[in-house]
């Protein structure tokens, strides 16, 4: 008999721990300008190598080289930046609020605003996103109103959603924004529903769906590629992989031996992996994206490759499984940074404008976080109705509803 | 007026609907071309076209999840699951995302779907073609639960069901699609041909959720039933020549509350029956809440005439079965307590 | 004997069969390097290698999943999903694979699982944080539900729970993790360690799987409660005075029905709480059978408080929560009856 | 304002339909020999193109023929040609006593013989299958005796899953053969789950998940994937694709601009696509999958690329949507034939051998049958008591389950 070898199970670890230095060379990226830029009606078999490169845009000097350079008016560059930079302003302060006992929870973006602001800019009115937890930068890049987002937070009486629901689980319809479900995933097979919808109506509009990089081991993921598949509705398929998902790093999700934009092949859809810490790089891949959906190509897959800088949300202290200096090894650099870099190299922006800039924002912000408190906070002032709790159950209250509302008292 | 099975009268209320508005749209494994291993959906796609009608990829992960992102932009999904066994891989997206977005999202965004599946034995299919989850989704609030027991009521609330704005479970007891089962399966079954309720009007017309049915009025004692146990019961009574009350619930949440204790209140004894396992089934609600609102009328306690604890048996499927004789033994011991 | 809070409980119940039996492996979301998100598993992989304890995708599905797989092998999997929010992508493999693999092939296979999870509100979770699914668990015939209410419980419970060779759902009140939360949301919760249920033997002990416990003697009335609301139950006993008996079920399936009966027979009376949503909760289920069985004992209708039928509001969190005042209530009023 | 072009829903088709004559042209095949063979140990994105191919051994003219031929021992051949023809007669002698009402339902498996026989002949003894109701021939091609099956699809008294089961749901865990569910899918990652307990216990076992074209869009087929990507685990992944499920075809899960093969790419899993009509191709796909897992080098998956020659099930009437001759169109022919063909160029078979060998081998399954009758059947004679329907629910029945079985007057 021959001797069998013992199998043995391999278990995925982050390159680093606490403790250790951080380390990001084991990812594989191109050089600025380096990747090629197909049209947008190529066959998705012919770009299988973008899946494992990466589209980058800006060098290390703030140029922007190679195919997917395009003339962008500097005008929307700047937009793009102030975007980042209020979407930064608006976490600090609602990280404080937090800490001040004004709301239950806070989730930041830190480091990822590049991806939810320069993606917005590229979609009209009428399309929709189902976004996770952290694309508040959908809504600011398109200057939805911060008291608006705040009462949200702060769950106070014009909190549009009523106290119903945990802070940064937005929803707001008239900005094209859907709502955030706290169960990972399952937004992003009604996206491409939602997008089907769109095409079974001979409609214009498209979807983006959202997720993050250890929630594509859901279920949906799996259903929303093979409907996308099928169907070829209009949506963009994005993956946001900031390296982390709570305390397990993206190898955990499958990451190890492949990149997330592959997984789009095996579906036969189109993926590309792009530079989300990349504004231009962002505007580029994914008006590429939006094009094809709305010229009924079909899905695209995009694989955003940045780094959540921030804890994974007010109840997180990442100090207990990634390095203190872990940031400072991301090689990917910060996307307000970059931009900045950019538009000053172009001659559009300078360090005194950036922090004219920065001071008025979070003047806006102050200013907006003052007048949301003036609505009330979790803990004290005014807020919506208990008996608002059994409204929108159903469409119309039904009667055990009536009679509970009742028993309590309203 | 035409006569018609449960199946054509679903399928009816499907084209009545689909011809009325455009944005209803209806799709599941198999329903397209083929129209459904049921053949609830027949003829359909040829009449309205593959972007009404179609087939989908085996997930119902997949089904349940695209029918919500329709629903939220603005269509009116009807979905079939082959078979409510299968409902459990879109069971998440009914339970955290179809229930609730109405809710959480204070009304900005809805889910008007209606998720159509055969539920229940009797037809030797074993654990994975005979189950009754109903009491699964009655827990869930923001779900509507309907299940009918004849093509009149099919028909009907299927179309209240589609225009309905509310997320819609519709369960159709598939060994009543040919006929009015009564739980004698040794003898053969009527055809609905041959049955008043198999008579439909043809066109538009509703049966309202959330009203029940009497379908025998009664003074002794109360039996709440739905789906083929009603026509279990309405046997029974029969049978055991007990003055029974036999209220077809028709709409399990919301439930209507004010025919069962009427009724309750009147005969003073009650027996609950379904087919799905007893522990928790929808019967323990409706025990619980017959006790709670009919407590000084009742003689007897509330009884449960139930499926047992157990798998779904192929082969015993007629002693898992409640059928009429076990039905009759409790409506004596009600009678007796 | 050591003073332990409801998660060293947990922990070291774990422990103590990772140590005895090297067939236990113990796997989930964060569950790994980083001990969970409560930390219930902290130290673990550390102590018994990545082998036994390790990380997972984020796929309940699949988390669920392997684990049948690893159960059929031979091992002893215990597996958490991070809040039973998110327990529904497992929910199909939960009940139409763990919970009914051994009668589908008569015994051939098994799966001897341990599924916990953190339930319940308390901790302005939102809908999605906040969740007492039981009743899911309840109607599923092949499983077994158990809810620990103290750390000496949680931690004998969960042994046993190990040990056995029955798929069980394990739920956590992680209200409860800290301290002995009596639902005076607005007063500071005594820690575990200054309560005699903190102290909990150290090494192997037991709790059986199926008993009740009295925690509180009465004649009055009977209460049946189990998690949190065991000790919002005692807490609204003693700000009513009423000579309540206060049952802390720990088991759901199997049901203690024989100290429960032994109660209401010798109170008259009984009140049901809990957490979850009011329709076809675990409470009706309670309801249904106290009347069934001991109706010519009874003197008033079975009560239920419970969780209002919508899902569980962040902001509006104590106004949904069943707290000692609407227990209280319900206590009077059934003394009234 | 530009024009917006309308959206509209793809929604595939199988290339014909009843009425039409069938067409498999779209199927893009390599020719016998063509593909090459890899070490085993290649790194998995080495071999993507070979998702695309494929691996076919056996020429037109029964030859074996390229890398992938390997010298069999021919009684092992022979072995398998017979186990086919068993299985053959084994689904022909259970359609039969099905349209006679001695059992309920069947499920065949014509046409697939040669991917379930020829893999079960790369097991070992305490390899576990987890199979879906079409892999009859892993029990036929390893002696199991056809009685006991027999006694499953009659409910009969000697029917050792005691009369609980849908007919042809076998569980024999003696035969490495785990018990099938109804419930399509859930098993792929129960055996990952299973391999990865063979890793963690060190052992030498490993185990091979089953799966049909139309299932891997469902939920599970994903987290097996997920899992299998993450912990590398000794699992064959095996994607039976005939083409059909039920009435629609592969284009509706998914296969109309890929292969099930390439799935695997995406998860950073080396995959193979397989002529599964070529018994020749089947042994040497399977123990080339075998030999990775046996040797830790982790999960394989093989889409089988084969057809459903027969009825979905005997609840099905497939002339309602595929030409009647649509098997006359597949380009892939019987394995039956097509190795009674290689066997008659080695000199090892004949046809009068093989007509032989039919008749015995109807002859015992003719006689098993008989056996099985005289145990009981669904409609007639000796069957489990009623009573056990409470056993086996959980390990020691609980008093709530003897209430009812009394209640049931047992
Ligand atoms: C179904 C479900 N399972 C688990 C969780 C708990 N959870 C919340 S966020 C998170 C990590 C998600 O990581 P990723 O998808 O990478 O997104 P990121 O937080 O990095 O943006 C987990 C496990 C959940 N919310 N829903
Ligand atoms: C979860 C689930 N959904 C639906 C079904 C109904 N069903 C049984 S077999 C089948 C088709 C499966 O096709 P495929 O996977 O290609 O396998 P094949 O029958 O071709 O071998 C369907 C839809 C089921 N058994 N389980
Ligand atoms: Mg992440
Ligand atoms: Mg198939």
């Amino acid at each position: 008999m021959d001797e069998k070898p013992h199998l043995s199970l391999h278990v995925p670890e982050p390159p680093v721990r606490p403790g250790q230095k951080g380390d990001y060379t084991h990812l594989r990226f191109s050089a600025p300008g380096e990747v090629r830029r197909p049209p947008v009606d190529v066959d998705p078999m012919d770009i299988h190598d973008l899946a494992y490169k990466l589209i980058r845009v800006q060098d290390d000097d703030g140029n922007a080289v190679g195919p997917w350079a395009y003339s962008v008016d500097p005008g929307r560059l700047r937009k793009g930046l102030r975007a980042m930079l209020k979407t930064r302003a608006y976490d600090a302060r609602m990280m404080k609020m937090q800490r001040q006992g004004q709301t239950s929870f806070y989730m930041q973006c830190t480091g990822e605003e590049a991806i939810a602001c320069g993606f917005q800019a590229s979609l009209e009115k009428g399309d929709m996103n189902f976004p996770t937890y952290r694309q508040q930068g959908l809504l600011i890049a398109q200057d939805w109103p911060l008291v608006d987002m705040m009462c949200q937070i702060l769950s106070n009486e014009k909190d549009r959603l009523k106290g119903r629901q945990l802070p940064v689980m937005y929803s707001v319809k008239d900005a094209g924004f859907f709502s955030i479900s706290g169960n990972l995933g399952t937004q992003y097979v009604q996206a491409v529903g939602w997008a089907m919808a769109s095409a079974i109506r001979n409609d214009s509009r498209i979807a983006a769906a959202w997720i993050g990089d250890g929630s594509t081991a859901e279920s949906d993921f799996h259903a929303a590629l093979v409907f996308a598949s099928v169907y070829r509705p209009p949506v963009v398929l994005n993956v946001v992989n900031n390296q982390w998902a709570i305390s397990t790093n993206q190898a955990m999700a499958g990451g190890e031996n492949t990149t997330f934009a592959a997984r789009a092949h095996g579906y036969g859809i189109p993926s590309l992996r792009v530079d989300g810490n990349d504004y231009l790089a962002v505007l580029a891949a994914s008006s590429w994206a939006v094009e094809r959906a709305r010229r009924n190509l079909g899905p695209t897959l995009i694989e955003w490759v940045t780094y959540r800088v921030a804890p994974h949300s007010t109840s997180d202290d990442p100090s207990k499984y990634r390095p203190k200096d872990d940031q400072k090894a991301w090689p990917l650099g910060d996307p307000v940074e970059r931009l900045k870099l950019h538009l000053t190299k172009l001659g559009e922006w300078s360090e005194e404008r950036h922090v004219q800039a920065k001071a008025e924002l979070e003047e806006e912000v102050l200013a907006a976080a003052k007048e949301a408190r003036s609505h009330g906070t979790l803990q004290e002032g005014a807020k919506t109705s208990p008996a608002e709790m059994f409204e929108d159950v159903y469409k119309e209250m039904p009667p055990h509803l009536r009679e509970q509302r009742q028993q309590m008292g309203y | 007026m035409t006569r018609r099975t449960m199946i054509e009268a679903i399928r009816d209320a499907i084209d009545v609907s689909m011809e009325r508005d455009e944005k209803v749209v209806v799709f599941g494994e198999d329903v397209g071309f083929f129209g459904g291993v049921f053949r609830c959906t027949e003829g359909l796609q040829k009449k309205y076209g593959t972007h009404r009608c179609f087939d989908t990829p085996i997930s119902e992960t997949g089904i349940v999840g695209v029918a919500i992102g329709m629903g939220a932009y603005g269509l009116r999904p009807v979905a079939e699951i082959q078979f409510a066994d299968y409902v459990y891989p879109g069971y998440d997206q009914i339970v955290s995302e179809a229930a609730r977005l109405r809710h959480r999202s204070a009304g900005d965004f809805t889910a008007p779907l209606v998720i159509r599946m055969p539920c229940g034995g009797g037809i030797f299919g074993g654990q994975t073609h005979s189950q009754s989850p109903e009491a699964l989704f009655t827990h869930v609030a923001g779900l509507k639960t309907v299940i009918p027991s004849n093509p009149y009521d099919a028909k009907g609330l299927l179309i209240s069901a589609i225009e309905d704005d509310d997320p819609i479970i519709f369960l159709e007891p598939k060994r009543l699609y040919n006929g009015p089962f009564n739980g004698h399966h040794d003898q053969p079954v009527v055809p609905w041909s041959k049955h008043d309720l198999g008579e439909t009007p043809d066109g538009h017309y509703t049966v309202p959720i959330g009203k029940a049915a009497i379908r025998r009025e009664g003074s002794a004692l109360t039996v709440l039933a739905y789906g083929t146990m009603v026509h279990v019961a309405l046997t029974a009574a029969e049978e055991t020549g007990i003055d029974a009350e036999v209220i077809d619930l028709r709409t399990l949440v919301p439930l209507d509350v004010e025919t069962i204790v009427a009724s309750v209140s009147k005969t003073g004894r009650c027996v609950v029956v379904h087919e799905a396992t007893r522990t928790s089934g929808f019967g323990a609600e409706l025990a619980a809440q017959v006790q709670e609102r009919c407590f000084y009328h009742l003689e007897a306690p509330v009884l449960r005439v139930t499926g047992w604890d157990t798998p779904y048996p192929h082969a015993q499927e007629w002693n898992y079965f409640p059928g009429p004789d076990r039905v009759g033994r409790a409506l004596k011991q009600a009678m007796e307590g």
